[in-house]
């Protein structure tokens, strides 16, 4: 962190990023303020696309409230569906059959690998190469086909129901989704001599954007973000839910902490979840994919619930209050980007505009899910 | 084990009360209730135990002493018919304690969620505020995290949290004067 | 001094390598699909906006003007209207609008429907001028399918 | 009336190289767009016309029917003077660029102090728009254009100070001559001293930062700057920017080809020409298209890092061992 002269003859001045801004993937606007191209204070805005999901929540029955989920955060809307339903099932106490945990898993994590192809694609635009976004775009087509063949959407998924999944997978996608194994395979060595190992790339994001473990603590930054700086947390290890426990796979940890490290830590991702899927399709078990008696009108007992899931961007918590009646008392949506921005400010102190946009795209933000 | 790491330290705060929750069914470890002055110097216990904040929001608690009191009158009214109904046994009897207190007026419930990196402990922590004058002590100095937290609470319920270093608007338009998640609230 | 080699020589060669790369993908075939050209056939669960289904027997739509779907739609986008005929215990389908513009495309009215009276379309070109060309009437849609 | 052959001879050239740069812009634009399509694996521009080869021509005529708006506050002279000045350098340079045997329009024998004077005019065009304009964007790249021409200028001067020192004539033609064939040319070593091909791709690489291109495009950079020095610029100012970047290119790769691949010589000696000079000056030009769409933008220290640290030394340590070589064979 090199050290402003912090005269207050400096004259510095006020630059708008955003909100209408190529770097800020979305409608977010970060007020800088600069002395040169060195940021004296950063200071995100919000609101631009607040939609107020929360009180939607509140007016409408469970299964009505299904398709908002994923509209929060629409790169990794399976998490989303997956993290209300499971708070849900957890309320009324639902059992779901074990092939439907199965798709489901598969699926998230299918979710999670595109979120991370277009994250990937959009983070080296933000650096300045052009020609990864379409690599990435390209392996991420394929595996949206995939998943429209099975849920009927590409990218706003509503294909979760409490007890189950909407419809059944077929064998297509299950060759498919072999076929798409072996191809990313293949692909993810070409993305690391193509970017990793880039040295203009390396020089990008080494050693920029360092983001302490402490700062993570005291943000409650979570996923990638707080994986880069050390911090061995991953819902889906820590607090397990679904049929993760029956998956060998492991969390890709990097203590540095720079914009390096959260790179690496969602390259290896892919890579982990790759694993995942493999095993999944391995232990497919056969049988029903929706629970016997889930009742039509849904009305969970009173009392407070919790439910954490690992999305792609970290934990998203749901804490459903219901007081007995069809339509939630209360439904809060922790996102993890919220968190993962709020230290934006703190962390870009003292940096160059380029390296900040290098920190911002290392954080992998989703607007939308901030603003709820 | 964290949580009884955190029982012990939390035995300071005089007014917190702690009590397991079974997590398979709610989802969090422990649930700590605190009076409002006391919610920084719980966050700071909690920050020295290594927690981070995951996310602090609000629920209305509108008409629930109106809840209260006919739940109340219900059962001393039932209390009076079964004693009628046993021959007039003794029905002076004091209705059943087990009512909680009436609360004098009804309340916002400030809910604070922490978690831990290491050990499997989700903490909630609820702080009874009154809907009238709704007044919580920020703890943003503690976890800076929390600011934005509460600056989306203010905006959501009105709760005023007090040492905040900037409750404007976060999510709502910048002169937005209206509370939308509150119970009484009118579009 | 020696990392600044290395520094170099590593870097001169990973330059290398993704030049490599983009010339070994610069002479390899094309993937684009060109639209206006060509389209792809859409997968049989796409969820495009829903229509009515045509009953074989009957010749004309299953619904029996339960209303279930408008009921439980989140968006509210659906109306329905029929009327009672006598000697027919079914009410018949005098009208079915479906408003487009705030369709969430979610499926809850298809999953809930219990005469599997709607189903999913395949069109996906909505181009249009006026947010009114959005609100479908799905019954005269079924009649020009007929016709 | 007859008309004296040397205003007749002037004339000629003038249009011929007007025509030249606007054709050459146009195709440039074009091969760009199909080399970044073919590298991102689509196609590129293919509806107007065959091949979509009327695609520049198309935008060009869309550029010039648009208004050309100057924004309120900016000032006005500097605003409408800038993309003239990043345009007079790149036409001006081809005066003295050797097509072909006889195709040059002055032979001057400072052919190339003349290219570097001009060229240096550039980086003045792109400061003026970007103060000019009025937007902070534009201010924030027009300082990083200056500090990256400044920083790109010493090393690109050195390695030419070491090529006049072999050839000992600053002349282009003479230069070209001295090159007949392909054994002759100034890239490989036993042509003057052993770090000549380290001299032709140190030139190489600051022609690129010369021209703002590939992965020093710091001055127009999409993603922080939003468009850099020409974000307020619309219609034919944005066009002129264009044009003038694209000659620019053209004469920074003609410069390599002739100093160091000798110009429109054929290699083996056959029959030397236009051609030769356009098939070389296009494939070093394909080249720069081909790293810009495969590397990410360094950052402005990276950049100077780079310069400083390492082209700076490599092009002094090549005049010292040329200087050193010539002084003992």
């Amino acid at each position: 962190m090199n050290v402003l002269a912090q005269d207050p003859a400096l004259e510095t001045f006020v630059l708008n990023m955003g909100p209408q801004h190529p770097a800020t993937h979305g409608v977010l606007r970060v007020k800088l303020v600069l002395d040169g191209e060195y940021i004296v204070e950063a200071e995100p805005v919000l609101g631009y696309i607040h939609r107020m999901h929360e009180k939607m929540g509140e007016n409408r029955t469970f299964a009505q409230f299904m398709p908002n989920t994923g509209r929060l955060d629409y790169l990794s809307a399976l998490s989303y569906n997956h993290g209300y339903v499971c708070a849900v099932e957890r309320a009324a106490g639902i059992g779901v059959p074990e092939r439907a945990e199965y798709i489901r898993c598969i699926t998230v994590e299918l979710n999670r690998i595109s979120s991370h192809l277009l994250w990937l694609g959009a983070y080296v635009l933000d650096l300045g190469g052009f020609t990864p976004l379409l690599y990435a775009f390209d392996d991420r087509e394929i595996l949206l086909d995939l998943l429209e063949g099975v849920t009927g959407a590409r990218l706003t998924y509503c294909y979760f129901r409490f007890g189950g999944v909407y419809n059944d997978i077929d064998d297509d996608f299950v060759t498919g989704l072999k076929g798409f194994v072996k191809r990313m395979r293949t692909r993810l060595p070409m993305y690391h001599n193509l970017v990793t190992k880039n040295i203009i790339l390396r020089k990008r994001l080494e050693d920029i954007g360092f983001i302490t473990p402490e700062l993570c603590r005291k943000y409650g930054a979570t996923g990638p973000v707080a994986r880069g700086s050390g911090i061995d947390y991953d819902v889906r290890r820590h607090e397990p839910y679904s049929v993760y426990p029956e998956f060998k796979f492991d969390i890709p940890v990097y203590p540095k902490g720079d914009s390096m490290a959260r790179y690496l830590v969602r390259m290896d991702e892919i890579e982990q979840s790759l694993r995942i899927i493999e095993q999944g399709l391995d232990k497919l078990p056969s049988g029903p994919v929706m629970a016997e008696k889930v009742p039509k009108i849904l009305k969970p007992p009173k009392g407070d619930y919790y439910h954490a899931v690992e999305a792609a961007r970290g934990a998203f918590g749901v804490r459903l209050v219901s007081d007995g009646t069809n339509t939630p008392y209360r439904l809060k949506l922790r996102s993890p980007s919220f968190s993962n921005l709020s230290l934006f400010a703190e962390a870009a102190q003292g940096l160059l505009i380029a390296d900040a946009i290098a920190l911002m795209g290392s954080l992998d933000l989703v607007i939308p899910e901030i603003d709820r | 084990m964290k949580a009884n790491a955190l029982k012990q330290a939390m035995a300071k705060v005089s007014s917190a009360k702690i009590s397991e929750a079974p997590y398979a069914a709610k989802g969090f470890h422990l649930e700590i209730s605190v009076a409002p002055a006391e919610v920084a110097a719980a966050a700071a216990v909690l920050d020295r135990e290594g927690f981070f904040i995951e996310a602090v929001t609000g629920v209305d608690w509108l008409g629930e002493q109106a809840a209260a009191e006919k739940a109340a009158k219900a059962a001393a009214a039932a209390a009076a018919k079964k004693a009628a109904a046993s021959g007039e046994a003794a029905p002076a009897e004091p209705a059943p304690a087990v009512a909680p207190a009436i609360p004098a007026e009804d309340q916002f419930e400030v809910v604070y969620d922490f978690n831990h990196y290491e050990a499997l402990c989700r903490v909630t922590m609820r702080v009874r505020v009154v809907r009238s004058t709704p007044e919580v002590p920020t703890i943003s100095e503690i976890y800076p995290g929390a600011n934005w937290h509460e600056r989306e609470t203010h905006d959501f319920f009105g709760i005023v949290f007090t040492g905040h270093p900037d409750l404007s608007p976060l999510l709502l338009p910048e002169d937005a004067d209206f509370h939308p998640l509150r119970k009484d609230f009118q579009a | 001094m020696s990392g600044y080699f290395r520094d170099l020589l590593d870097g001169t060669k990973s330059l290398a390598v993704g030049l490599g790369i983009t010339f070994k993908y610069m002479v390899g075939p094309v993937i684009t699909l060109q639209y206006p050209h060509q389209t792809l056939p859409m997968q049989p669960r796409f969820r495009g906006h829903i229509d009515l289904v045509r009953d074989p027997e009957t010749g004309t739509d299953r619904c029996i003007v339960c209303g279930m779907c408008q009921k439980t739609c989140p968006s509210g986008c659906i109306t329905v209207a029929g009327d009672k005929v006598e000697g027919v215990k079914k009410k018949a389908l005098t009208l079915y609008t479906l408003d487009f513009t705030k369709c969430s495309l979610c499926g809850l009215c298809v999953e809930v429907c219990p005469a599997d009276a709607i189903t999913f379309s395949k069109d996906y070109n909505l181009a249009g001028r006026s947010r009114e060309a959005y609100v479908f009437d799905l019954k005269k849609r079924l009649e020009e399918r007929k016709g | 009336m007859s008309v004296h052959p040397d205003v007749a001879r002037v004339i000629g050239y003038v249009v011929g190289t007007i025509a030249f740069v606007a054709l050459n812009a146009s195709f440039l634009v074009w091969l760009e767009r199909k080399v970044a399509g073919h590298i991102q694996r689509r196609i590129g521009p293919k509806e107007v016309g065959p091949f979509g080869i009327f695609q520049s021509l198309a935008d060009g005529i869309k550029l010039m029917s648009k208004q050309l708006i100057v924004p309120e506050g900016a000032d006005g002279l500097l605003f409408r003077l800038a993309p003239l000045l990043v345009m007079i350098p790149a036409v001006m340079v081809y005066v003295v660029i050797p097509f072909g045997p006889a195709l040059v329009a002055r032979d001057i024998n400072m052919g190339i102090l003349v290219i570097f004077a001009f060229a240096s005019i550039n980086v003045l065009g792109l400061l003026l728009g970007g103060w000019g304009s009025n937007n902070k964007y534009a201010v924030i790249s027009a300082t990083r254009a200056v500090s990256q021409n400044v920083a790109y200028e010493i090393p690109m001067l050195l390695t030419v100070v070491t090529l006049v020192m072999i050839t000992h004539t600053m002349s282009l033609n003479q230069i070209v001559a001295q090159q007949p064939t392909i054994k002759d040319w100034y890239l490989f070593p036993w042509n003057g001293s052993i770090m000549l091909p380290i001299g032709f791709l140190i030139f190489f690489i600051c022609s690129m930062a010369e021209t703002n291109r590939a992965p020093f495009d710091l001055g127009e950079a999409e993603s922080e700057l939003v468009a850099g020095f020409h974000t307020e610029y619309a219609g034919m100012g944005f066009g002129l920017f264009f044009l003038g970047e694209y000659s620019n290119v053209f004469v920074g790769c003609a410069l390599a080809s002739i100093m160091f691949l000798g110009g429109w010589q054929c290699p083996f000696g056959l029959y030397p020409g236009v051609h030769w000079m356009l098939i070389k000056t296009y494939f070093l030009v394909f080249v720069v298209m081909w790293v810009r769409w495969t590397y990410p933008r360094t950052t402005l220290y990276g950049l100077l890092n780079l310069s400083w640290k390492v082209l700076i030394p490599f092009a002094l340590l090549n005049l010292l061992v040329t200087a050193a070589l010539l002084k003992v064979f």
